[in-house]
């Protein structure tokens, strides 16, 4: 359910920096389905890849076989993303607080002696900064939803209202958090993450105790579609051509 | 000129004790080889710089030769964690490992810096995060025409950069396509460096997408077929991806880990 | 996504009087003939920019479409002075023209800031020159790392940047391959684009060398085949030196000029 | 005689950034004579060039056609140049003083309204900087030799020594200057222009009269070799060449 949310988040035609994992699925999942000029983005250098299998890494040699154009790792930085002209950034973290702000980084009060070693920043700071908007894409409890990150490797809306601006970020943050229960959306005027649809079958109450904060619930609280049985068949046919991956 | 010499040799000539070393490939031509020579070798005390740490780094960290990490992201693509690198930040095994981590276009526009004998790169980056404090190699520069604050980068300038590539001619004109990643900006930026090559031919034909590094800004070619794997090289191979999910298990156990290094590192190197 | 339209039609829409407009192309690939609809559609007060002001430029301001010009370098290459340029400098015939004139690294840079979203680049440039106490757009900035002052230019963002390339598919990607120069710095640093092609075709093949384009980073393609003429497209035409030659003469007295520019441009338009 | 003395400076095997025209010349010459292994490279991206005729342009096709590699401009300038990885840049010039600055932009004293406006900057004031030693290729006359350049476009050795490391340039500048009449390199102490050679046929007094300030004359002063039957013969084929470009 989480994919198939992401995947419908995907407006036709725009350009969406892909991550592995989740991000990917959901991109090649709505360029399956309802967007077939998505293009898809990937920090290796691949603009405009098409994918005809899911790949294992942001590597894989599919991604540079069937992408408009390979550009260095500096340019796919310095040319696409940071001047913004991507128009979605899917992330993914360890840790998230009510602000959107993300950990990737370490678990744990001391950064040189962390409880866990996390892979680190990746492209998730810029991609943070310098989309149009960014997509959160994190299974939901009180561990990962947690009240303060113990790092802040990419920045949602920092401390509240005005942050991004203070810090000259020229994206505009966190638009979505899709979860294995439901939607968050930021408060248009508190930024503070709110709870705006659940997926079917959830309640608020399992949202509100999956969270390490108080959290804000929208009203209405409304449900969101359950998968198709299109979007299903092709969520499955593409992950078959993943080689065992996880899904 | 590039000298065409064999592995071993490229290496005792070109990779000392304490340098630092980066060995670049953004998940496509990763020079595996070239690693596991460093580590028959046995050397110490280096600086391993690299945007993705990922199983080779896990190698290398694992068996000791590195006394710091200066990366961006450090995981097993599409796997999961990095079990030597982990056992070494959290419990110093087989000995303790300083991290500097950067953000990848941090660490790209360092190596861009490099490349371009310039001290730094600007770029917008890192603002609001945690990143910069515990780092010296990131600042911030005023714009001097708009007054806007920026990110600045130290410049990166390795010892040594060791890629692999799919081709070079007897001249040391190195070629490689596919994703090229960070590649000819590692090269430029290092001191030295080594590029093994799948295979040394009479002339290198041209191939979209092809990035070549002429002979003259190359310091030595070895020729090393499959010294990518379990990487790839576009053209030559596909990634063994049994192999990435594989080495999840093996890596997890220090025990496990060492007899695998002793097996298909030490004694591989030795009957070659 | 860029769309496919008719030359004149592109012109009409992207290049507007006052506006900042770029014309690139490094000897090869240079946009002769949006250049020359531009003339016929008598634009005004152009600021136009252009590393390499050729043959091209020498007739928009000949033509008296231009206020002010940005530049690295104003000649004929291998052939000698720009008459229309020179008289214009010197006697604002037929309008004065105000300079702004940069080294060639200076003005890459400029570009490759405007493409990455950034105010400023950083080069080792100027220094000791003349150059920078005639522009506001070249100042120093300090190295925040080493303290060693380095040269800053101005970012570039050109209202409108036109290219010419080989092709493109009808979705708007755009291919070039041969000696691509600043093009694609130049539309990414662009607000808005127009890249005139030789054809447009069902699908791009995949060229060694190539640039490519992606539609979605392009406002507008035209296809124009033999748009680059006198310059070349490598794999469709050569330059025509015997016109670069020619033009000497053509360009050194004014009526001759005009005479040339209503034949060869003005009424070939309406005749088109 | 020119264009023989310049390429006879050319070592084999090094890398030389070359301008159309006599030293585009001098240098395929070079490679065509003593120097097979000299890498050209030329600002319009290639890397490596060799030509089997003498472009006209630095954009001419040919010279993509068998380079090495063709990179981008702004990569040819600062992966390539600015580092210092060039070891000779050659020059020409409007305007030449006694330490080597040269003026290639406006002849005049008044910026705005010049009496001759040249062609500008181009590539020379970074080669200038950058380039391990630059040969600057220009005719002898009091007009072009002048006590003062109207525009300093490149700078040689400024006013004096120590200049260039005050201003922080790498390059090592002018180690020759190549006329019509013979060879000046700058003296060791002073860094001042100092006639060294003569071609065959000329004498000091002439160079001496040829320039507008007071040329320091080396003792004892040599006189370059005439050009070898072998160095007319290939030069005159390269000229034929270039489809009747100007020598």
């Amino acid at each position: 359910m989480m994919t198939v949310a992401a995947a419908r988040q995907l407006r036709d035609g725009i350009a969406c920096f892909v991550g592995i994992g989740l991000p990917s699925t959901a991109a090649n999942l709505a360029r399956a389905t309802h967007a077939p000029n998505l293009v898809l983005v990937y920090e290796s250098g691949c603009l405009g890849a098409k994918p005809d299998r899911l790949p294992l890494s942001i590597g894989d040699g599919v991604l540079a076989d069937t992408a408009d154009a390979v550009v260095s790792v500096p340019e796919v930085f310095n040319y696409w993303l940071q001047p913004g002209r991507i128009d979605v950034g899917f992330l993914g973290a360890a840790q998230l607080d009510r602000y959107g702000n993300l950990n990737t980084t370490v678990v744990g009060d001391d950064y040189a002696t962390p409880a866990v070693r996390l892979p680190g920043a990746g492209g998730a700071p810029e991609i943070a900064a310098s989309c149009r908007e960014v997509v959160v894409i994190v299974r939901q409890n009180p561990r990962t939803f947690t009240a303060r990150v113990d790092f802040v490797t990419s920045v949602g809306y920092g401390t509240g209202p005005g942050d991004r601006e203070r810090l000259g970020l020229r994206g505009g943050g966190p638009r979505l958090v899709i979860t294995d229960l439901g939607v968050l959306e930021p408060d248009p005027v508190s930024c503070e993450l709110t709870l705006t649809r659940l997926h079917p079958g959830v309640s608020r109450e399992q949202a509100r105790a999956a969270t390490g904060w108080d959290l804000a619930v929208a009203e209405p609280l409304t449900t969101n579609e359950p998968p198709t049985a299109d979007e299903l068949a092709v969520l499955r046919a593409l992950r078959a051509t993943a080689e065992g991956s996880r899904p | 000129m590039a000298t065409l010499v064999p592995l071993a040799q490229a290496v005792a000539e070109l990779v000392r004790d304490g340098d630092v070393v980066a060995l670049e490939g953004f998940t496509h031509l990763i020079p595996f080889a070239a690693g596991h020579e460093i580590i028959r070798q046995r050397r110490q005390e280096l600086t391993l710089v690299r945007m993705t740490p990922d199983v080779i780094y896990d190698q290398l960290i694992g068996a000791g030769c590195a006394r710091r990490l200066v990366f961006s992201w450090g995981g097993n693509p599409g796997v999961g964690s990095l079990h030597r690198f982990r056992d070494a930040v959290q419990h110093s095994w087989p000995r303790p490992l300083e991290l500097e981590e950067h953000s990848h276009a941090g660490m790209a526009n360092r190596y861009v810096a490099g490349a371009s004998g310039l001290p730094f790169a600007v770029l917008r980056g890192y603002t609001g995060t945690d990143l910069p404090r515990h780092t010296a190699n990131v600042r911030s520069v005023d714009c001097p025409f708009t007054g806007e604050t920026l990110t600045a980068v130290a410049a990166l300038r390795p010892d040594v950069t060791v890629v692999h590539a799919q081709r070079a001619d007897r001249a040391g004109n190195v070629q490689l396509w596919g994703i090229t990643g960070v590649q000819k900006e590692a090269v430029l930026a290092a001191r030295r460096s080594l590029v093994t090559v799948e295979e040394v031919v009479p002339e290198l034909t041209p191939v979209p997408g092809q990035v070549v590094l002429p002979g003259w800004a190359v310091t030595a070619v070895a020729e090393v077929p499959g010294g990518a794997h379990p990487s790839y090289a576009q053209g030559y191979s596909v990634r063994d991806n049994d192999f990435y999910r594989a080495w999840d298990a093996v890596s997890r156990d220090r025990d496990t880990f060492r007899a695998w290094l002793d097996r298909h590192v030490h004694r591989a190197g030795a009957a070659a």
